[in-house]
């Protein structure tokens, strides 16, 4: 390793990657279950379609792990990685996929919907469309003179959306702190990156707009890790965004029930072997950490992901009659003296 | 076609996404200038089978996967069909529209008009609508009353497999821009089950539903549903439950938007005088209210009764049992029918 | 603030732009969070006037200049509301939601609702809307029955200075997303000649109008005409020629769409029996449908005749005889009035 | 002059912009007749919106010289000069342009709204929204193995909207025979080009796409004409697209009407010192042409212009019920047999 990181910062990545790793292999568990025989996206105790990142830990990890509670980060619909990176209350995220009252959204949401006001997490399921929300949060911080900064999370079927691209050239005239990352998994549901753009190293979008641009290669988390204390430190000093690209590898379909007939074996064999986790866990015993000690994270993980989804499914749903609530959070005709109110919600239920 | 084969062909039931892509297959087959693009069409099929096995026999010249960037490749089909191809564009879930409206609606819909029909814009804009599934708010709309309020552009909605080649043919061959919106529910995808309904004999050979012309899907003296989509089944389904209980539904698919045939609705509300509209997009400023507004214009005389039954101005709501409250139900539609009639 | 100078400030008439504009500097002198952003709003100061001389006041980085990119700016309006800030985003004209509505629509508005209230998003959306002058199918939209109808935000159309200015200040206090459609001809431009009826009497200091409460600008006995925007000034001119003829009409302006007054409407109909909905917004699944739809569930018992004024689903034509044909006129609502008396 | 143009070309390319620009003073003057002594837009024989083009006829007329009827062209708002250079007849844009029922549009769409399918010409108010329909033009050239070509003309103005950016992508992916022409006037309404973009050369945005982009510093038409040569010919042999940017300078207001009070004195005035009709002119003189020879084209332009404006004043106006027509091509209900017209308007009414 000729990066030199911390073995403290090597071991939080490396928790938040398990813990996003087995989280994702739970979930499926739980989504599968009432999903047999005959797959039924809608039946079992996760209705819906169901995103996994496994394989994609360390482009999360290694960005996140620079970021206060105060800096915002938008996730598009594969989002629990990053989530859990930027620390997400684990248990009401669960709870929101599993549609439970106490859930993030009360229910409302689902695993493509989840907000964390707590720690600036939000995502959406519409491709691109996180990033002028986080350029928003830029703008905000600018106009606070706060040193937060915005990190947009994308994949790379994403950069050729306008909502990326006008996003790139709005940060980088009004010099925002905002940080485009781009999780390079090579597909696009079905389409391969090279059917849908023509350049290799989408971080090279970032020049039409005058903006550095950097491709990390190799989704080493470490690798990650130092590419984006850069970018993120220039950010927080006031000196504008970065586009940053991160391969990564997805290691299952597109969404579950996917059944990848369009992807060469070669393909998904080669996802197969680059796992960054394993990787990471090379590391962590080269710099001197005992396997006890990475076990030991491994089973922290563990725990927490069974207790949140033990947590999770024993919540309450919501009742048919909570669908009406929270449209507006003024009632709809005049305006309330009130504050808005920012506390988690459940409050009023 | 030889008649026997013809004979035969009617016995066969397809899945109203099979039907589907047999028009367009058709179509193809026929016509060189027809051509298919969008977001995993190609190799995947279509996420919700659209374009199922067109690759294979068409190619990546004629099923195009194309980048994520709706706004280019929806206004590509606009120049294309500009220049007298006919392209069919997929819109994955319709939902996305917000990401390339303008070219929707301010360009594909308007240029006829705006350069006084001297260019046309003959193509298909093909979108997947619908919830029941759980996808949340952002992918589980139909848009019904979005779309069928701008002008120049028809709007389809077809809910059976008959209905959906047959409209598919008329929408390829139309020489004017259309929407052609499929539930989800309704295609008989393997992992999304459809209700029986969709699933109905369709003829091997090509044939065509002019627009504008309802189907009245089941005949009844007491109370007119005016439906489309996903819920022309779900209101057959209270017809018959309430059947029994002696209450005689008339229920009409609308099958377009736009057009729209009033006249069926009114001869219909002329006999039962009790209107029941029953729609799967927001409630307020919507199919719904258009329906019921057109009745009220031209047979106000005959009416004794109105109900609606659609969204409630909310967002869809992610957990089942706030969507399913929120997505009209058999129940809901049983409810308002018998309330129509009190 | 006192007394006397509060009853000067009566006296006061000011045009709609330039009340719309004192509420938002109010508001910015107020709350350093409340900013805006959008094309040519600061040197140029609005292109209908939305900014006038705030850029003075308030220096660059509160009214700023963005690129030609709707989504991005828009998008980061909804990203800093989510912060607490209090953006005003501006669409030059309404025309362009095509390029930018799913920020609009998709995020602005279901934010709050997909995140279960642990957000919001308090900000405005300004839009100029409306045709009369001639600048075709892609500049002369009001679509209010496009943002009507898709839930979460909440949708103002001022048709005076007084209402302009109120509605204002209530579109920047509140919580919630609020479109704001302000009405070109209706500003007072200089190269725009506004009618009579919207430069009115506006105080000085600040008051708010509730949203979902309508004006009745005119009682009457005999026919209720429901309207907005402009078409409130025609639809009273059209009472006042009627009254000649002893037609009573009553004007009902109802000032927002979302929420909607629908109290006011029936209250109105159960007196009149007559109802006449006015619209210069496409006639079909839009606004007029809507009313008379409201007013069919509630008081279908006191209806006794309905007419719809709107656009005939055409896009908006450029040669003054057709955009005059198709943009409803005061004679044409007197029509509807009297045909609706018939 | 370095750059070898022959002379005949020269001499077409300055009947195009003596044509343009006294065409747009024609314009002028009848659009503000009517509209005394207080400004009505509603008012006159010529009412809306009028973006005139007034000093960057150049980029139109070297652009265009390469173009042929079966090539297409997209415009924005601002179009005559254009319209004008791709042959777009005069006559009844004319006659579009005052609202007459023998215009290319029967008098429905008006100034932003020309199209004349004879020569493949048609434009757009929305900012960015010609670039995408010029990608399927070029598209079904490629299809139907044609070697046409498709322009996307748009201002400095517009290359920050995703329109344009979704484009560039689609066209270089698919390598299509596409050229994106950038007039770079400086000023988007009030807001001049550095703020509201990082880069001073809008080609800049190509390199994001792997797409060649060029610019021309200096709206010599000569200039032009031989990139767009270049440029032309790659997409015309089957070698993809290219983002040309070509100086221009803003003469007046974006509209009629426009105070302009946000511009600086000495950039009106250097607008109108750099005049690239007089640098043509001149040019011509070093070629030899006669002064008398100049001359004559700007009578036969004038002539041309005069005879076009008499012409579409003395057209018919539509009458109000034409307005429910044409929204169709096919009858609202059922389809036809027939082959939709693609003949001149007028025929049915
Ligand atoms: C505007 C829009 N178009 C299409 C989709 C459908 N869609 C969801 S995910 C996806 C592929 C995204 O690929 P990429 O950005 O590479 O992310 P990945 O799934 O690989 O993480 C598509 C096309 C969408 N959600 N939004
Ligand atoms: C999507 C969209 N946003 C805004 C506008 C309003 N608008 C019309 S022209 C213009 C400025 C365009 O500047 P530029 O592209 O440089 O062209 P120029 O006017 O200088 O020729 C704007 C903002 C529009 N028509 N469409
Ligand atoms: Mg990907
Ligand atoms: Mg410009």
């Amino acid at each position: 390793m000729d990066i030199m990181v911390a073995v403290n910062e090597l071991q939080s990545m490396f928790e938040d990657m398990v813990t996003a790793r087995y989280y994702e292999e739970r979930l499926q568990e739980e989504y599968l279950e009432g999903k047999q025989p005959a797959f039924d996206i809608s039946a079992g105790p996760i209705p819906g379609e169901l995103h996994l990142a496994a394989g994609q830990e360390a482009a999360a990890a290694g960005v996140c792990r620079h970021l206060r509670d105060s800096d915002t980060v938008t996730a598009p619909h594969r989002p629990h990685h990053v989530a859990i990176a930027k620390g997400v209350d684990l248990k009401r995220m669960t709870a929101e996929i599993f549609g439970r009252r106490t859930g993030l959204s009360k229910g409302k949401g689902g695993h493509m919907h989840l907000f964390d006001p707590d720690v600036n997490f939000a995502c959406s399921g519409i491709i691109a469309q996180g990033c002028p929300p986080a350029v928003g949060a830029g703008l905000a911080a600018t106009k606070r003179s706060e040193d937060s900064v915005a990190v947009a999370f994308l994949g790379e079927g994403a950069i050729s959306q306008g909502a990326f691209l006008e996003s790139l050239n709005l940060a980088a005239v009004r010099e925002l702190p905002v940080i485009f990352v781009v999780e390079d998994n090579d597909w696009a549901i079905s389409m391969p990156k090279d059917r849908v753009t023509d350049v290799d190293d989408g971080s090279q979008r970032a020049g039409g707009f005058d903006m550095p641009g950097v491709r990390v290669d190799y989704d080493d988390a470490t690798a990650v890790y130092d590419a984006a204390k850069e970018a993120i430190g220039r950010a927080r000093a006031g000196n504008g965004p970065t586009l940053l690209e991160v391969q990564v590898h997805r290691r299952m379909g597109h969404f579950m029930g996917d059944p990848e007939s369009y992807r060469p074996d070669e393909d998904k064999e080669a996802a197969q072997e680059r796992d960054s986790i394993e990787r990471l866990a090379a590391d962590l015993r080269s710099e001197g950490v005992a396997d006890d000690d990475i076990e030991e994270i491994r089973e922290r993980a563990r725990d927490r992901v069974d207790e949140a989804i033990e947590w999770a499914k024993d919540q309450p749903e919501p009742g048919p009659e909570e669908a009406y609530e929270d449209v507006f959070v003024n009632p709809p005709s005049g305006v309330t003296t009130e504050e808005p109110s920012h506390e988690l919600a459940g409050g009023d239920d | 076609m030889a008649q026997k084969e013809s004979q035969q062909a009617v016995e066969r039931e397809l899945t109203m996404s099979r039907a589907m892509v047999e028009a367009i297959g058709h179509e193809m087959r026929e016509n060189e200038e027809v051509f298919y693009m969008g977001e995993d069409v190609a190799d995947y099929g279509g996420i919700f089978d659209s374009t199922q096995g067109l690759l294979e026999e068409f190619g990546r010249d004629r099923i195009m996967d194309v980048p994520i960037s709706e706004t280019a490749y929806i206004g590509a089909a606009v120049g294309a069909a500009q220049q007298g191809m006919r392209p069919i564009a997929e819109l994955m879930f319709v939902d996305f529209f917000g990401v390339c409206m303008d070219q929707i609606y301010n360009q594909m819909a308007k240029n006829t008009y705006m350069s006084g029909a001297s260019v046309n814009v003959p193509m298909v804009l093909t979108a997947a609508v619908g919830g029941t599934y759980n996808d949340a708010a952002q992918h589980s709309q139909t848009l019904y009353g979005t779309f069928a309020h701008l002008p120049g552009m028809k709007v389809v909605v077809p809910s059976t497999a008959y209905d959906a080649k047959g409209l598919m043919h008329n929408a390829i061959r139309d020489d004017d821009p259309v929407v052609y919106m499929f539930h989800k529910r309704l295609m008989g995808i393997g992992w999304m089950p459809a209700p029986d309904g969709p699933k109905t004999p369709v003829p091997d050979e090509p044939y065509t539903i002019p627009f504008g012309s309802a189907d009245v899907k089941r005949e009844g003296e007491d109370v007119t549903v005016v439906t489309l989509g996903l819920h022309v089944h779900r209101a057959l389904e209270a017809a018959d439950d309430l059947a029994e209980d002696g209450i005689d539904a008339e229920v009409i698919d609308l099958r377009t938007l736009v057009p729209l045939d009033t006249e069926t609705v009114l001869d219909s509300v002329e006999k039962t005088g009790r209107l029941v509209v029953v729609d799967e997009d927001y409630r307020s400023y919507g199919v719904t209210g258009e329906i019921i507004a057109r009745v009220a214009e031209e047979g106000l005389a005959d009416l004794e009764a109105v109900e609606r039954v659609a969204v409630p101005d909310v967002p869809l709501p992610y957990a089942r049992p706030m969507e399913d409250e929120v997505i009209p139900g058999t129940e809901d539609i049983e409810a308002a029918i018998r309330s129509a009639r009190s």
